[in-house]
């Protein structure tokens, strides 16, 4: 299993705060659960064609697109930070 | 020596200077910065801003805090450092985050304030959202933000460039 | 809104800090600083320090931290200032001086609490004499607060040289 | 008259912290004001060997050799600053 989040904007476009899902065996990489989720989710599609930028962590790090996402882990997305 | 707290609950930047101070005996200066909530952000139009909603990714939050508190500690020799940041909802001229460091010597004080601000603004998750009259929106990182952090990166660049 | 105090009294950062707040509305940023009596000072030997006598030149004291506190506002857009520095007795662990500033923004506040210590240091006229178990002994400027000095007036030439 | 002020190292130099002279005629500029005082003043003169830097303020601002002196002056003799 893969426990997903999405915070801020990329919340509020995806639609919810978090999910569960089973880790598909194409999937690798950070880039590799991006392409499977623009397939089989409109809505984090669509998340994709509206923000400018979106950030991944995996196991509350941030990773880039070639990051190691395996079975078990946490992995979120968000827009760039704004904090302070 | 360091404290991260992330909270909800306003701060008293008296009792978390006179916190620094104990955690720091024979310590020469101490800088402390707190952010407050302006009245407008940068964002489209200059609507007054009533109220700010601060979100953020609990457990990374205080992993990073943590991690950019240790490289300061790698680079300046630290007595005690506290950050408090605050999420939820506040409004315009309420405290924010408060970044307090305790030194030696004033120089390597103030940079290690400054340092652990500019990288707080750019590596912690947090998320702000400002509500106005006309909506809400939510606020992207200043152009000056991302400068701050390049200016750090360009002086590492430097230092391993001469080695 | 700037306020410039020597005294022999102590002073209370979070009081300092409050009105610091009450004098700029509308800030997003605070950066205090305050100096600490060390136990060590950078002179010949390294007896601890049973005190420090702060003596300086009553009037010109007052007009010199202010022309400092002038000067920073004409670099940057400050809301306000405070400045607290004391003379007479001290011991270590003591609060010698307080410099607070507010600003719209952390990078001009940060830089502009920096340069007010950094002049202070090397232009008001306060002199430090520190009393230990041997003798006692006058406090030289340290070489680190010339060079923070000269780093301000390198960018001043070249910002000259630039028009 | 000047006033004339002694601060720290100086001031304990010259062992005293305060005096009024009358403006001799021919004391124009602090470098002029310097050469009377060790002409009249062995304790005056004995500091300037001492001392590795002495710092002049003529109406508390710090002023160089060539720094204007005139009758009803305050003028304030000093080492580096060291505050803070």
């Amino acid at each position: 299993m893969l426990q997903i989040h999405y915070f801020a904007s990329v919340r509020e476009a995806v639609g919810r705060d978090r999910e569960q899902i089973e880790l598909p065996g194409d999937v690798a990489t950070v880039a590799d659960l991006v392409r499977h989720l623009r397939t089989v989710d409109a809505g984090f599609e669509r998340m994709i064609g509206e923000q400018e930028q979106v950030l991944v962590a995996v196991n509350q790090a941030v990773a880039g697109d070639e990051g190691a996402v395996a079975d078990g882990d946490e992995v979120a997305f968000f827009p760039p930070m704004s904090g302070g | 020596m360091a404290q991260v707290s992330v909270q909800a609950e306003d701060f008293d930047l008296g009792a978390e200077y006179r916190r620094l101070c104990a955690d720091a005996p024979g310590g020469g200066a101490v800088v402390t910065f707190c952010g407050l909530v302006r009245e407008y952000y940068d964002v489209g139009g200059a609507d007054e801003v009533r109220e700010l909603r601060l979100e953020h990714y609990p457990g990374m939050t205080e992993k990073s805090i943590l991690d950019i508190v240790r490289q300061a500690e790698q680079r300046w020799d630290l007595l005690a450092v506290r950050i408090v940041h605050r999420v939820g909802i506040l409004r315009p001229g309420e405290q924010i985050v408060f970044a307090g460091v305790a030194g030696r010597h004033r120089g390597e004080t103030f940079e290690a304030a400054n340092f652990i601000m500019d990288y707080l603004k750019s590596e912690a998750p947090f998320w702000k959202k400002q509500i106005t009259r006309n909506g809400s929106e939510w606020v992207n990182i200043r152009e000056s933000d991302r400068e701050a952090l390049s200016r750090w990166q360009a002086a590492d660049d430097q230092a391993s460039a001469r080695k």
